[in-house]
C-alpha cells in the first residue's frame, strides 16, 4: 500500500508544495504549527481540493488535476480524526460513533463497537451529547467515530494532542494494532517525536509548506537537524532487534541486536518476533572503560564514528556497535576529560528504565521515551 | 359542482343572505354566495369562476363582463338603488343643507372627509360626481380621505378620525356610531344601482328561479328593510 | 366562552377549512422552501439574483397583485392552471386547494428566509466530518444538515402556518369567498366587516384565528426548545 | 422605459412616499426589532409566550384588521394615539408616519424571527470569552453578539422594507389614501385594479415597485456577503 | 496573594467537590481528562455559577453563595486562555488581540501589543482571520489575547496542547517571566507534568472532581503514587540550589546544593541565584562504587535511605545526599545484582545532559526534562 502525494496550492498567503510517496504502514507528518500539516491531510481526505497535482492512495487515483479527476470524500473511504473533534452536537456519543458504520459494507466492517469503546474508555459516555463532554472526550469520541467506519486508510490530526497522558498511552496501543493487524495505511499528524517515533513506519517532515526530509522513521530520527531544536533531546538511534527471551523473574525482556543483547522492561511479543528499539542521544552515556557497580544493564562496546557539535554545552558521538549505530549526547567537557576522538572504543551506556513505555504491546517499534 | 353559485358586491351581504334564505324554498336551494368587491368577483368571472349569477355594486363592472359577452344579456337586470348621505360622528355638532356649493370645506376644517376610493369605489365614485355638481368638489379636494371601501370609510367617521364622510344610507342607517347630517340629491349623481345578471358560462337549471326569486315583492320587503331602494317593475 | 364558539354552519367551516389550508399550505411549502433555502444560501449560479427576487415578490406585491397573478397563470384560463388540470387533474380554480396555494406563495419568502438563515448558520466543517465517514452528500443533508437546521423549519413552518391564517387579499382575488370552499377565516371576518352590525361576529372570528394561531405558535416553540435542547452548547 | 416612468406627478409621489415610508418602517423597527429578538431567543421570563404572540399577531390577523386595531389604538382619539400626540407631539392619523407605522408593524413579526434565528446560532462560549477580557454584558452585545448576527439583522432589515413596499390592507385602513400623504405604491396600484381598464396602469407602477424592490434585496445581498465572508468559517 | 476555593457543583452525572487554597504564584491544575479541571477554572473565572461554595482570589471575594454574592465575569478582570480558542470570528487578529485593551485601566496596563506579538511569532497574522490560521496559531492568538487585556488574574486551560514543541518552549518562559516579573497569579490547567514541574509553584492534584492533593511543587512531585503511571517517569526529586559559578567555556552553570555541587547546562539566572531543579528519577543510575571514565559529570554521594517496588521491573531508591533527598528508578535485576539495601552508601549519578531544558529564563525552576 502507498500514499503518492504531488501536489501545490496556495491558500492565501501561505503555498504548499509538497511531493512525497510512502508505502508505510503509519506515515507520520511531522512539523511546526502553521507548516501546512492539517491542509495536505484535508487535500487527501478530499476537504481541500487542490489548485494543482496528483493524490494516490492504495493504487487508486484520488486526484489528477491534469486528468480533472477528483474523487468526493464519501466515495474515498478515508477516516479522518480532524485536530478539532468535530462531533455531531444533535447525536448522542453512540450515535456519533455508529454514523460511519451505514456506509460500510458489512464484509469490510473491522472495528466492533464495543471492543471501541472499552478501549477509548467512553462506555460512561454514550448516552451524553458532545456539548457535554470535556475537551479530551470529545476527542476520544472522535477517534471512536472514525475508526468504527472501518476505513481503508486513516488520516488523523493532531489526535492525541488534548489527551492526558494515561489516555494517550491507552489509546497508543490500540493505534498500534491498528497500524499491524488491520493493515490499515494510517497518516498520522503529529509534532510529539515520541509519538511519531513510536507509531510511524516513515516520516514527512513539513516545514513551511515543503516537504524538508521523507523515509522511514529510523533513518530521519538520526538526522538531528531535521528535528527542532527543543526535540532534539528526543532523537537518536533506531535498532531493529528481535526478542530474545524474557526474563520473567526481573519483568524484562532482552533483545538481540547487531549491537549486543539489550534489556528492556518485559514486552508481550513473542520469542522472535522483531521489535524496533529507539535508543535516545540524551539517555545514552559514554564509559572509556566496562563500568562496574552501575545500575545501568546496557553496556554495549563500539567504536566512534562521528563526533558533531550538538546544541549548547552538548556534543553528539555515533557509536558503531558492530554495525549498529548508536548516537550519545555528552557535554563536552565530558568529551575533553575523557577524551574522545574518533577510532576511540567505548562502551555505550543505556538504563534499562530509559525504555520506560516499552511494556505496551505485541509487534511494536519499543522506544526509550518520557 | 351543481350548487348555484353566487357572486355578489359585499356590502349586500346582510340583505342577500337574508333573501337567499326566504328563496330556498321557491329555488329548490339555498344559493352559495361569495362577497367580495366588484371588481375582484368581475375579474374571477373573467377568469373562468363558477358563478351563476353576479350581483354587482355599480354598472361599469357589469358593463365590463357584458363587453366580454361573459353574462346573459337578456337576463340583466337593474335590481337595487342606493342614496349616498353626508355622516358626522355621532357626538357631532355639525350642521348643514346639502345644496349648490354649500359650505363644506368649512365643515371638514382641519379635519378629513371620509369616502370611498373616488376612481376605484362605487360609493366614492358617486360621492365625487356629487360634489362636482355641488361646485365644492375643487374646495374640499384636499381634505378627501379615500377609504379602501365604503365600510372602511364609515369606520373613520365613526372613530372620530374624520370629521365627515359620504357614505351609502344603507351603511349609515345601521352603524350608531355615525348620524346623518344630509342625503345628496338624487340628480347629484349618477343613478346608484346594483345591476344582477346570470352568466355566460351558468348552466345551473336554478338560477333563473333565483333571479326571478330577487325581483319577488318577498325579496323587495327584505330589500328594502335594509334601506335599498329596489328598482324592479314587479314592485 | 359559549359566545364564542357559538357559531353559523358556515363558520364553522370556515375555521376548519383555514386550519385545513394553512396546515397544507405549510406542508406542501417545505420541501420547495427547503430546496431553495438551500439553493439560495449555498448556491453559486447566474440567476440566483433573479430566483431571490422571485422568491421575495409575494412579499413585495400588494396581496391582490399577486391574486390577481394566480388567477392569471393558475386559473382555469391560465397557462399553468390549465397544464395542470390536463395533465394532473390538479385544479386550483376556486377550489380550497387555490386558498392552500395563495397562502402557500405568500408565506413562502418568509419560510425560505428562516430556513435559509438557519442553513446559513450551519458549521460546514461538521457536513465535512459526515463526508469523510462516508455519506454521500443527500445522506449528510438528511442526517447531518436538515437536524441542525431545525430550529429554523420550525420558525418557518410556523411563519408560514401564521400567515396563512392571516392571508386575505391574494386569496379572495384568486379563488373568491366561496363558504365550504375557499372562506377561509380572514375572508369570513372581512365579509363581516362588509355589512353593518358586522364588528361582533368579525371580533368573534378574529379571536378564534388568534386562539388557533397561538397554540400553533406555543406548539412550535416547545417543539424548538426541545430541539435547542438537544443541541445545547454551553 | 419611457412608458414605464411616463407617471403622473401623484404617481411620482406614491413612489418617493413608498421609498420613505418603507425605509422609515424598516430603521424605526430595528432597534425595537433587536430588543424583542433578544428577549425572545434567550430571556426566561413569564409572558414570554404572550410577547411572542403579540409580535406575530400582524401575520396572523387579516390586514384590514390590523389596520383597524392601529386606528382603534394609535387614532386621534384612540389611547396611544392620544397619549402620543399630547405628550410628544407625534400624530399618525392621516400622516405618512401612521402609513410607516402600520407598514413597520406588518413587517415586525418577519424581522424578529429573522434576528432571533441569528441570535440563537450565535454561539455563546465566544461572547463568554469576551466578558473575561472585561466586557460588560453591554459591550459584548455591541461588539460580538451584534456584529454576529449582521447577516440576520440585514435579513430582517430587507423583510421589513419588502414588507412595507407591498402592504396595504393594514395601511390604507389605519391612514387612508390621501395622495402625497399616505398614498403609497400599493395604494395607488389598488386604485388602478378597481377600475375597468386600470390594468395597464396597475401593471406600471407593480413594475416600479418591483424594480425598487429588487435594488434594495440585491444590496442586501451584496452586503450579507461581503460581510458573511469575513467570517468565512471553512 | 492567595487563590481560595471551596466549592461543589453538579454537572450531570459528575459531581465536582474541591476545596483548596494556594499563596502560589503559579498553580497549576493537573488530573487526568474529565476530572473537572476545565469545569474548577471556568468557576473561577465566573463562566460557571457554583451550586455552593466560595471563591477568593487576591483577597476579594468573587464567589460567596452563602451571602448570595457571585461577581460577573467582566468584573473579575481574570483572564482566560480557553482550551478551545475561542477567537471572535470577525475580528481580524490584530482586532482580537487589542480587545481586552480598551477595558484595562491605562495605568493597570502591563502588557505591550508589540513585545506580545513578538513573543507569539504572531506579527505575520495580525491582518487575517481567525477563520485562516492553523490550530496552533488561533492558540497563540489567544494567549496573546488574554495577555493583553493585563489581568489580576490569569487563568490558563491546557494553553499549549496543541502547540509544538518549538512554540511552547518559545512560550514558555514567558509565562515563567510573567509569573516572576509581574506578580500576577497564574491557575494553570495542565496534563503535562512537565509543564507542571517547570513553570508551577504549586500544584493541585484532581481526580474524579475531587482534590486529591494539594501542594507545593516539589512535594508533590516526590509522590509518586499521585502520577498517573504513565507519567511517573516524569517525577522525581526537586532540590533547592543557587548558582555557584558559570563554567562559560563549556557552556555549563555549576549549582550548589546540600547533596553537592551539580553541573547543567549554562543559565542566565545570575550567581548567588536560586534556582529549583527537578531531577528525574528515571535520569538518575546508582553507582556502588565511584564510576570512572563515565561521561556522567554529576557523581554524589548519598546513603540509600528507602526502597520501594515501582512499576514493572522497576524499584524507587531515595538516596540521602547530606540531606537532600534523591529519587532514583533502576531495575530489581540492578538492585539484586548491586545488592542494594537500606543505609549502603552508594553514588547517584545523573548526565548534565538531563538537564536540557535547563538554560531557559532567569530565576526559574530547572528541571531534567524531556
Ligand atoms: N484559508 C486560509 N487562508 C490563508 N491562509 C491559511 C488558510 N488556512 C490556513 N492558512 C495558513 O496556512 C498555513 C498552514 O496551515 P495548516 O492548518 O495546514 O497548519 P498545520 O501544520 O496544521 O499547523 P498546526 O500544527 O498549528 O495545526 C498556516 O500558516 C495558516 O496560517
Ligand atoms: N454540561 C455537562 N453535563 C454533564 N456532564 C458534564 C457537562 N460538562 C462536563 N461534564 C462532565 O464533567 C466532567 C469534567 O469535565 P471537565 O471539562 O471539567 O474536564 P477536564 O478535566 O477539563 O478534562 P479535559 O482534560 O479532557 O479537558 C467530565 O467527565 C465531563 O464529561
Ligand atoms: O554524562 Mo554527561 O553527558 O557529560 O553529563
Ligand atoms: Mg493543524
Ligand atoms: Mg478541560
Amino acid at each position: 500500500m502507498t500514499v503518492v502525494v504531488d501536489i501545490s496550492h496556495r491558500l492565501g498567503d501561505f503555498e504548499i508544495d509538497a511531493r512525497f510517496e510512502s508505502a508505510g504502514r503509519l506515515t507520520a507528518l511531522f512539523g511546526p504549527s502553521g507548516s501546512g500539516k492539517t491542509t495536505l491531510i484535508n487535500m487527501i481526505a478530499g476537504l481541500i481540493r487542490p489548485d494543482k497535482g496528483r493524490i494516490e492512495a492504495d493504487g487508486r487515483v484520488l486526484v489528477d488535476t491534469d486528468a480533472g479527476l477528483f474523487v468526493p470524500k464519501h466515495k474515498r473511504r478515508i477516516g479522518m480524526v480532524f485536530q478539532d473533534a468535530r462531533l455531531f452536537p444533535h447525536m448522542s456519543v453512540a450515535s456519533n460513533l455508529r454514523y460511519g458504520r451505514w456506509f460500510t459494507p458489512t464484509v469490510e466492517r473491522y472495528a466492533s463497537m464495543s471492543a471501541v469503546v472499552d478501549l477509548l474508555g467512553i462506555g460512561p459516555l454514550l448516552d451524553r451529547r458532545p456539548a457535554k463532554l470535556s475537551g479530551g472526550e470529545k476527542q476520544r469520541v472522535a477517534i471512536g467515530r472514525a475508526l468504527l467506519a472501518s476505513p481503508r486508510l486513516l488520516l488523523m490530526d493532531e489526535p492525541l494532542a488534548s489527551l492526558d497522558e494515561a489516555r494517550k498511552a491507552e489509546i497508543l496501543p490500540y493505534i498500534e494494532r491498528l497500524r499491524d493487524e488491520t493493515k490499515i495505511p494510517i497518516v498520522y499528524v503529529s509534532h510529539s517525536i515520541s509519538e511519531v517515533v513510536r507509531l510511524a513506519s516513515d516520516v514527512v517532515v513539513l516545514a513551511q509548506g515543503k516537504v524538508a526530509a521523507t523515509g522511514p522513521t529510523g533513518t530521519i530520527m538520526q538526522r538531528l537537524d531535521l528535528l527542532p531544536t527543543e526535540e532534539r533531546g528526543e532523537g537518536g538511534a533506531v535498532l531493529d532487534t528481535a526478542v530474545l527471551r524474557h526474563d520473567e523473574a526481573f519483568g524484562m525482556t532482552v533483545l538481540g541486536s547487531a549491537a549486543g543483547d539489550i534489556r528492556v522492561p518485559l514486552l508481550a511479543t513473542p520469542a522472535g518476533a522483531p521489535v524496533r528499539l529507539r535508543i535516545r542521544a540524551r539517555d545514552v552515556m559514554i564509559a572509556t572503560e566496562q563500568p562496574t557497580g552501575l545500575s545501568a544493564l546496557n553496556i554495549l562496546p563500539g567504536t566512534i564514528v562521528a563526533i558533531e557539535p550538538g546544541e549548547g554545552p552538548t556534543v553528539e558521538i555515533a557509536v558503531d556497535c558492530n554495525g549498529a549505530t548508536v548516537l550519545a549526547r555528552i557535554t563536552e567537557q565530558s568529551r575533553q576529560t575523557l577524551n574522545l576522538g574518533l577510532g576511540r572504543n567505548v562502551y555505550a551506556v543505556v538504563k534499562t528504565v530509559s525504555f520506560d513505555r516499552a511494556n505496551t504491546s505485541a509487534g511494536l517499534p519499543v522506544e526509550a521515551d518520557g | 359542482d351543481d350548487r348555484l353559485i353566487v357572486f355578489a358586491a359585499a356590502s349586500m351581504k346582510n340583505a342577500l343572505d337574508a333573501v337567499n334564505t326566504a328563496c330556498e324554498a321557491d329555488v329548490g336551494e339555498a344559493a352559495t354566495i361569495s362577497y367580495a368587491a366588484s371588481s375582484a368577483l368581475a375579474k374571477q368571472i373573467e377568469g373562468g369562476a363558477p358563478a351563476d349569477i353576479f350581483i354587482s355594486a355599480d354598472l361599469d363592472w357589469m358593463k365590463y363582463l357584458s363587453d366580454k359577452k361573459l353574462i346573459k344579456p337578456d337576463t340583466e337586470v337593474k335590481l337595487l338603488g342606493n342614496e349616498i348621505v353626508l355622516v358626522a360622528p355621532k357626538d357631532s355638532t355639525a350642521e348643514t343643507k346639502i345644496e349648490k356649493r354649500f359650505d363644506l370645506a368649512r365643515l371638514i376644517g382641519e379635519s378629513r372627509l371620509a369616502m370611498g376610493d373616488s376612481k376605484a369605489v362605487p360609493a366614492g365614485k358617486y360621492a365625487k360626481a356629487a360634489l362636482e355638481e355641488l361646485g365644492v368638489w375643487s374646495s374640499v379636494e384636499g381634505k378627501v380621505a379615500q377609504a379602501e371601501n365604503v365600510r372602511a370609510a364609515l369606520k373613520l367617521v365613526s372613530t372620530g378620525e374624520a370629521a365627515l364622510g359620504i357614505v351609502y344610507a344603507t351603511d349609515a342607517h345601521a352603524e350608531p356610531g355615525v348620524k346623518v347630517i344630509g342625503t345628496f340629491p338624487e340628480d347629484s349623481h349618477p343613478p346608484i344601482v346594483y345591476p344582477v345578471a346570470q352568466t355566460a358560462d351558468s348552466k345551473d337549471k336554478d338560477a333563473p328561479a333565483f333571479l326571478k326569486c330577487l325581483q319577488s315583492v318577498k325579496a323587495g320587503e327584505l330589500f328594502k328593510a335594509q334601506d335599498f331602494t329596489v328598482l324592479t317593475p314587479s314592485n | 366562552m359559549n359566545w364564542l364558539l357559538d357559531l353559523t354552519p358556515d363558520e364553522w367551516n370556515a375555521v376548519r377549512l383555514s386550519i385545513k389550508v394553512a396546515t397544507v399550505a405549510m406542508i406542501a411549502s417545505l420541501p420547495p422552501g427547503i430546496l431553495i433555502a438551500l439553493v439560495l444560501a449555498r448556491g453559486q449560479f447566474w440567476g440566483k439574483t433573479l430566483l431571490n427576487g422571485l422568491v421575495h415578490l409575494p412579499l413585495i406585491l400588494p396581496p391582490v397583485v399577486t391574486g390577481y397573478l394566480l388567477l392569471l397563470s393558475f386559473g382555469r384560463r391560465g397557462p399553468a392552471g390549465a397544464f395542470l388540470a390536463e395533465h394532473f387533474g390538479i385544479v386550483f380554480s376556486f377550489r380550497w386547494t387555490g386558498a392552500a396555494l395563495a397562502c402557500g406563495v405568500m408565506g413562502f419568502p418568509l419560510m425560505v428566509r428562516a430556513i435559509r438563515l438557519s442553513i446559513e448558520a450551519v458549521d460546514r466543517r461538521i457536513e465535512a466530518a459526515a463526508g469523510t465517514l462516508g455519506a454521500n452528500p443527500l445522506w449528510v443533508f438528511g442526517t447531518i444538515t436538515l437536524p441542525l437546521i431545525l430550529p429554523g423549519l420550525i420558525a418557518g413552518a410556523i411563519l408560514s402556518f401564521a400567515k396563512a391564517m392571516g392571508e386575505f387579499g391574494a386569496t379572495i382575488t384568486f379563488v373568491s369567498n366561496i363558504p365550504n370552499e375557499t372562506q377561509t377565516l380572514p375572508s369570513a371576518i372581512y365579509t363581516f366587516t362588509q355589512v353593518p352590525g358586522g364588528d361582533a361576529g368579525a371580533l368573534r372570528l378574529t379571536l378564534i384565528s388568534i386562539v388557533i394561531s397561538m397554540a400553533a405558535l406555543i406548539a412550535s416553540e416547545v417543539l424548538a426548545r426541545r430541539v435547542g435542547k438537544r443541541m445545547d452548547i454551553e
